[in-house]
């Protein structure tokens, strides 16, 4: 059906929100798998912006750069959760702050 | 016969250098043949030099080689030969010669022969420079030469650290004499552009008139060297210290040459310091108020060199007086019969010491007369001619000295009689400490035995001096074209009468106080303020402390203070700096992925209020 | 063609030597020192070929037939840097020094027996090329070069060889120069562009950059770029402190290189740059420099009293002496030119003989402890009799070079500055007191005869003797030396006016 | 009427993330999220982007959903897990966090307040996306095979050494030497 007239600025807020959202979650949760949720949360809400742009704009580049990111999350999360696989297996937990051996 | 003039310094030089070269590997006799010899050469040139000189006595210069030369400072290696040069040269060859050929008895058992000899060769090559150098450079040249030997000599025998530093004493002292000095040649080049000493004095006498400034401070510059190196006053302690060396290098360092120097250097500049009248003066107060000084402390001296080596900073005050006082010719005169008569002095204590084994104070020795005859007779003539008993050569010197210092009309008008008085103390209290060593060390009864008795070659330069101490005063030097022409003395019958029988006084105190006994100032010295004067005067007056407390303690401390190097501290600072920023950064990584996301999100908040205070 | 054959000979030398230890550890010493010795002869030899009253010519900055030789090769066209070497009196003088004591250097470690010798021998020859580069260079961006090649060898002479604080004082020596180094580079950079932008051509050329108009504040603010850079290497005051701790660590060659040749590059670098260049800030700045000059001698000479450290004493000994240099060179008269000149060539040889002493008296004694020694002259007097002379030298006993450039100074000093001349005299006096501390702590006092020393070797004393003539020769006839560099003063007195000449009233005495 | 049904969505989707972020049992948040991804997909469709709706069901919320139930099945996190969780969210915690993101949240808000008013609601079919895909995009599409490509050995690389049965793994590089783990 055809595009509905909403306020770009709306959507780009919820956009914000949702970004905002999966930022504090990336922030606090020590669980790694939260993390990677949290960082799909923050993908995902790039996305919203871009398409909603490309609607706005009545062009297709939106579209085509959500499908980048798509392409990006789903690269990123196989790696993130083959990487969660050897923290589980080497830290014998999933609590992100024990794995701290790069430090200063 | 006047083209070889260079060869005078030259002998002395070649032997010192060959010594060194060799370092001990000549045979003895080889040595004190090449020392000895090689002064009495040059001193035979001389006497050549002299007699051709005397036929047509007008100042003779030769040039070796133009030193450097940059803009139109151009200091010359050149000679210049005159009467007084003439006289110095005689006298520091001559005398020299004695108390070489005295040497090789004197150093026999010593090791380090060949050192010795090649010390006292420099240094009589150096004093020979000194004397004949044409500018003031070259002089300085001389100066400072004489001033290195003497550091060698004095600590000859370098095992004892004492030795040492007396010898450090002597060079540090004089070389800041010789500093003052350094800055009066730079004076004068600057403003009278040449070093040349004759031509320096007449532009000095077209450019500057009588009573500048300028000359002045010149000439105190000048006198604040001859100061140094004459051991007066402010300058005065190093040479007591200097007796450490070996006793002919006290005789020729310490009494015949290298403290005269100063005087020559005031008399050859004489042009300089007739422009500076008050300057002048000051030269004839500075030796007027040492040779008191110097009296008085010899007074309360036990060691036999000690005794000598403040009468000869006393004789020394006579000359500087003769010179304040404008009395140029008899100021020279009486350095040269003092040279004989305290060489004479100097190697008598030398052969006491050496015949009884080392003994310095003079309280432990005695009786000497009958055993050591030949250095009875010596002391005994060279203290009367110290004392200037009358028809000795002492008395032909200091007397007109002290005539003329009576008849002085410079600046201050009526000080000519108190300087006159002055010299009359100095010459009563010369005779009482110069009887006073002659009755303790040769009456009395025997403390110590002589081991031996002085061979040849030491009783030989002995005898000589003796000679020259009695009659050297009878013959006139030739410096009148040398020297500004004097006012003829024409003293009262009772200054006269005054002048020659104050030493014989002074030697009957002697006599009472020392021989018979009779009259005891131990009730005046144990008393609690006479024994602290006598402690005061012995100690030179104190100066010594004075100069330790003002300047080596403050000198020392500061440098040990500063041993830490604190610019330093400056750098490590900044290093501490660096290291401390370091720590931080590095404790910001945690090495918690969630502490990295957190401070991007930091530096997203910054940079967007950053960007955003723009919209 | 000759002068860059002057460098490049040192340089495969190098190679050379470090090649060939691969035969025997005894052979690089022995092509090192052939190599020196073969430099220097080529040197001469070629300097017989340049017609004789070159030798009197000033050398003006145009025409390149007025130096005694010059050499010129495009480098990087773009920026017209060019690799451009010429050689005046000045810096014929000092690459004679450089050679001489290069060659004193490798003699003075014959006897020692440090690892890796072929490397070490490199490392000399390298340092050797960096300083008769810098005396050479005539393009700014080549003596930067140079200024860098010099200071690599040198720091790894002390990194790898030096004795028991040898990292801190390398890694000290080397950030120190390296950090003064980039404020040169800048100002020359600044310089650079400040004359394109004048003259709307690039170059680097020293003879272009001479007279580039700017206002004074930049020209100041340049100035002390190059001042700042040649007053650390050559100690001035307050930037000195570098020198006792790479001296203390230093191998003996090392040292020898350090304190005879490595700090007349800062002196060279004062005269040629950096008063040239900026003439008015220099001469405005010259009363600071002097009061530096001052400073550093009388600072040096009361901290080497009180150090206990042999190498210590001599390096504060060389903060005193190149304090006459500074003076010398911020008097800015003939004369006062010529004995800082004179200074840099007669230090240049009586501390290199003193480190060679000392070098030798830790290598027999295995300490630099002045406490340890004492009467050390019975056990070994070829030594005390060659450590006396050199110490002589250093306390500026008329009739060695010593004291003829401190006098020269001094006399230049009183024309332009009075009062400066008297605290700086104090300087003469001071030095008595340190020199003569220290011959009495190392050789006279009461000898210990437990201690088994062996005297001088003959090699030793050859080299010895070397510096002897030299010092007596330059005291007593230092006219050659002075003949040389008169014309090249005469040059800079074309760009930068001499300070009143003799017959200024002392008007300050009055 | 489709505004009201925009921000129906909308909330349901900052709640679904804000619930999927909080929960301590890792399977319910999962499930909040995808539930998120769902509501993201309306709001597509309602901006009229009918095909990237399609693309987030399917690929977002059905591919990469899936993934994580995997993970999360196999480490079989169960009730321990959850309990630490739990213990763990005391303020403390997630205080810092939340302030640093409401800070951000304003900032954005007011950036984007600022900005003109522009109206979505062009309709862009699947077949514009795919002219552009393939016109000027068409290096983007490579590249991204190509991300995807190495996401694929990537994933294959770190996963594969998860080798709980068999020992002797000879090709395991991190095999069991270090097994010092977490410092």
């Amino acid at each position: 059906m055809e595009g509905v007239v909403i306020p770009l600025n709306h959507v780009l807020i919820v956009a914000a929100l949702l970004f905002v959202t999966g930022l504090a979650g990336l922030m606090f949760r020590r669980n790694v798998i939260f993390i990677l949720m949290a960082l799909e949360v923050m993908l995902n809400s790039a996305g919203l912006a871009f398409v909603a742009a490309g609607t706005a704009w009545a062009e297709a580049d939106g579209q085509v750069i959500f499908m980048l990111i798509l392409a990006v999350a789903a690269a990123e999360v196989s790696v993130g959760l083959g990487l969660v696989l050897q923290i589980q297996r080497r830290f014998k937990t999933l609590d992100m702050d024990q794995a701290r051996r790069l430090h200063g | 016969m006047l083209q070889t003039v260079w060869l005078i310094p030259l002998l002395p030089f070649l032997s010192a250098v060959l010594l060194m070269v060799t370092a001990g590997r000549m045979p003895r006799p080889l040595v004190a043949m090449l020392g000895a010899g090689s002064v009495g050469l040059s001193a035979v040139v001389v006497l050549l030099f002299g007699m051709q000189f005397m036929q047509a006595p007008e100042p003779y210069t030769l040039t070796l080689w133009s030193w450097m030369r940059v803009g139109d400072f151009a200091p010359q290696f050149s000679f210049y030969i005159d009467q007084l040069t003439l006289v110095m040269m005689a006298v520091i060859t001559g005398v020299g010669f004695l108390i070489h050929l005295y040497s090789t008895e004197f150093m026999e058992e010593d090791s380090d022969y060949s050192r010795y000899f090649a010390y006292m060769n420099m240094f009589v090559a150096a004093m020979l420079i000194l004397v004949m150098a044409d500018n003031l450079l070259l002089l300085f040249l001389g100066w400072e030469g004489v001033g290195v030997c003497s550091y060698l000599l004095v600590g000859f025998w370098y095992k004892d650290p004492a030795n040492g530093a007396a010898s450090r004493k002597a060079f540090v002292v004089t070389r800041v004499g010789d500093t003052a000095m350094a800055l009066g040649l730079l004076l004068l080049f600057t403003e009278l552009g040449t070093l040349q000493i004759q031509p320096m004095l007449d532009a000095a006498n077209n450019t500057w008139v009588s009573g500048d400034t300028l000359p002045a401070l010149a000439a105190l510059l000048l006198l604040g060297g001859a100061v140094g190196k004459s051991a007066q006053l402010p300058l005065h302690t190093w040479l007591p210290d200097a007796m450490a060396g070996p006793t002919p290098v006290s005789a020729l360092i310490h009494a015949a040459t290298m403290v005269t120097a100063g005087v020559y250097l005031i008399a050859r500049t004489h042009g300089l310091f007739l422009l500076a009248p008050d300057v002048l003066l000051l030269v004839a107060l500075i030796g007027l108020v040492t040779l008191l000084l110097a009296a008085f402390t010899a007074l309360n001296q036990h060691d036999i060199k000690r005794i000598l080596a403040y009468s000869t900073i006393s004789q020394i005050g006579y000359m500087f007086l003769a010179l304040g006082v404008g009395a140029w010719s008899s100021g020279i005169f009486h350095l040269m019969t003092h040279a004989f008569f305290k060489a004479l002095l100097f190697l008598g204590a030398g052969a006491v010491i050496h015949c009884l084994h080392h003994e310095h104070n003079i309280f432990k020795m005695g009786g000497l007369r009958s055993r050591l005859p030949v250095a009875f007779w010596s002391f005994l003539i060279g203290s009367a001619a110290l004392a200037a008993l009358p028809f000795t050569s002492g008395f032909f010197s200091k007397d007109p000295i002290l005539i003329s210092a009576f008849e002085y009309h410079g600046s201050i008008a009526g000080i000519g009689p108190w300087l006159w008085v002055g010299g009359l103390l100095g010459a009563l209290l010369t005779a009482i400490y110069s009887f006073r060593l002659v009755f303790i060390v040769f009456f009395g009864e025997a403390n110590t035995e002589p081991d031996r008795q002085p061979g040849w070659r030491m009783a030989g330069p002995l005898t000589l001096l003796c000679v020259l101490s009695l009659f050297g005063g009878w013959f006139a030097l030739p410096l009148a074209s040398v020297f500004p022409a004097e006012s003829a003395h024409h003293p009262s019958m009772l200054i006269e009468g005054i002048s020659i029988s104050i030493p014989l006084l002074g030697v009957l105190v002697a006599w009472l106080v020392y021989y018979q006994r009779k009259v005891s100032v131990s009730r005046f010295t144990d008393s609690p303020t006479g024994n602290s004067l006598r402690q005061y005067w012995h100690s030179g007056w104190a100066m010594d402390d004075l100069y330790d407390n003002l300047l080596v303690k403050p000198f020392v401390g500061v440098s040990t203070l500063l041993r830490g190097e604190p610019v330093d501290k400056v750098y490590n600072g900044i290093v501490g700096v660096c290291q401390l920023v370091h720590r931080g950064l590095s404790e910001s990584q945690t090495g918690k992925m969630r502490w990295y996301a957190t401070s991007m999100v930091f530096g997203l908040i910054a940079l967007i209020t950053f960007l955003g205070w723009g919209i | 063609m000759i002068l860059p054959n002057l460098i490049l000979v040192l340089l495969v030398g190098g190679a050379l030597a470090w090649w060939s230890e691969r035969f025997d550890s005894s052979w690089p010493r022995l092509v090192a020192l052939l190599v020196v010795l073969a430099d220097l002869s080529y040197l001469l030899s070629s300097l017989t070929t340049v017609p004789l009253e070159n030798f009197a010519l000033v050398p003006v900055a145009a025409d390149p037939a007025s130096w005694l030789m010059s050499y010129q090769l495009n480098w990087i066209p773009r920026f017209g840097i060019r690799f451009e070497l010429a050689m005046d009196g000045l810096s014929l003088v000092l690459i004679v020094l450089t050679l001489v004591l290069g060659a004193i250097a490798i003699v003075s470690s014959w006897t020692e027996d440090n690892q890796r010798q072929g490397f070490f021998q490199a490392n000399i020859l390298w340092t050797l090329a960096g300083v008769v580069g810098v005396f050479l260079a005539m393009d700014l961006f080549l003596f930067f070069l140079f200024w860098e090649v010099m200071l690599v060898p040198m720091y790894l002479l002390i990194a790898i060889w030096g004795h028991e604080g040898k990292a801190h004082a390398s890694m000290k020596f080397f950030i120190f120069t390296q950090f003064s180094g980039l404020l040169m580079l800048v100002a020359i950079v600044v310089l650079a562009i400040l004359q394109q932008q004048a003259s709307g051509i690039w170059s680097f050329s020293y003879f272009d950059l001479l007279n580039t108009s700017m206002d004074s504040t930049v020209a100041g603010w340049l100035m002390l770029g190059f001042f700042i850079a040649f007053v650390v290497k050559l100690p001035g005051f307050p930037f000195h402190t570098w020198l006792p701790d790479a001296h203390t660590q230093a191998p003996t060659a090392g040292s020898v290189i350090l304190a005879g040749i490595l700090l007349k590059t800062g002196a060279y670098g004062l005269i040629r740059f950096t008063v040239p260049l900026f003439p008015e800030a220099a001469l405005e700045f010259a009363p600071i420099a002097m009061m530096l000059g001052v400073a550093g001698i009388i600072y040096g000479a009361v901290l080497a009293f009180g150090q206990s450290d042999f190498k210590r004493l001599v390096a504060y000994s060389s903060v005193s002496h190149m304090g006459f240099v500074l003076l010398g060179v911020f008097a800015w008269n003939a004369l006062a030119l010529q004995g800082a000149v004179m200074q840099m060539v007669a230090h240049g040889f009586s501390t290199a003989a003193l480190f060679m002493i000392a070098g030798a008296l830790q290598q027999r004694m295995h300490t630099r402890d002045m406490n340890q020694m004492g009467g050390l002259w019975q056990q070994m007097p070829r030594m005390g009799a060659v450590a006396l002379f050199f110490v002589l030298a250093s306390l500026g006993m008329p009739g060695l070079g010593n004291f003829v450039a401190e006098f020269l100074v001094l006399l230049g000093l009183f024309q332009v500055n009075p009062w400066m001349t008297v605290v700086a005299a104090l300087g003469l006096i001071t030095a008595a007191i340190y020199s003569l501390i220290m011959m009495q702590r190392a050789f006279y006092g009461k000898p210990d005869d437990s201690r088994r020393l062996t005297d001088f070797g003959s090699l030793e004393m050859t080299a010895m003797a070397v510096m002897i003539i030299a010092l007596v020769w330059l005291g007593m006839y230092p006219q050659p030396v002075l003949d040389l560099v008169q014309p090249v003063i005469d040059s800079l007195a074309v760009e930068v006016p001499l300070v009143a000449e003799r017959g200024v009233s002392v008007g300050a005495v009055q | 009427m489709e505004l009201v049904l925009f921000y129906i969505s909308s909330a349901v989707a900052l709640f679904a993330t804000v619930f999927a972020l909080t929960r301590s049992n890792a399977a319910h948040a999962l499930i909040y999220l995808i539930v998120s991804l769902l509501a993201v997909a309306v709001i597509f469709f309602l901006l009229g982007a009918p095909f990237a709706a399609a693309l987030e069901i399917v690929i977002y919320a059905g591919a990469i959903m899936v993934l994580f139930v995997f993970v999360i099945m196999m480490l079989n996190l169960g009730e321990e897990g959850e309990e630490r969780e739990r213990q763990r969210m005391h303020p403390a915690v997630w205080i810092g966090p939340a302030l640093l993101s409401a800070i951000l949240l304003v900032e954005m808000i007011i950036v984007l307040s600022k900005m003109s008013d522009q109206q979505t609601g062009a309709l862009i079919t699947a077949k514009q996306v795919g002219i552009s895909l393939f016109g000027p995009y068409v290096l983007a599409v490579e590249i991204a095979s190509m991300l995807l490509l190495a996401g694929l050995v990537g994933a294959y690389h770190v996963g594969r050494r998860f080798r709980l049965s068999e020992p002797d793994d000879q090709s395991a590089v991190v095999s069991g030497d270090d097994k010092q783990g977490g410092d």
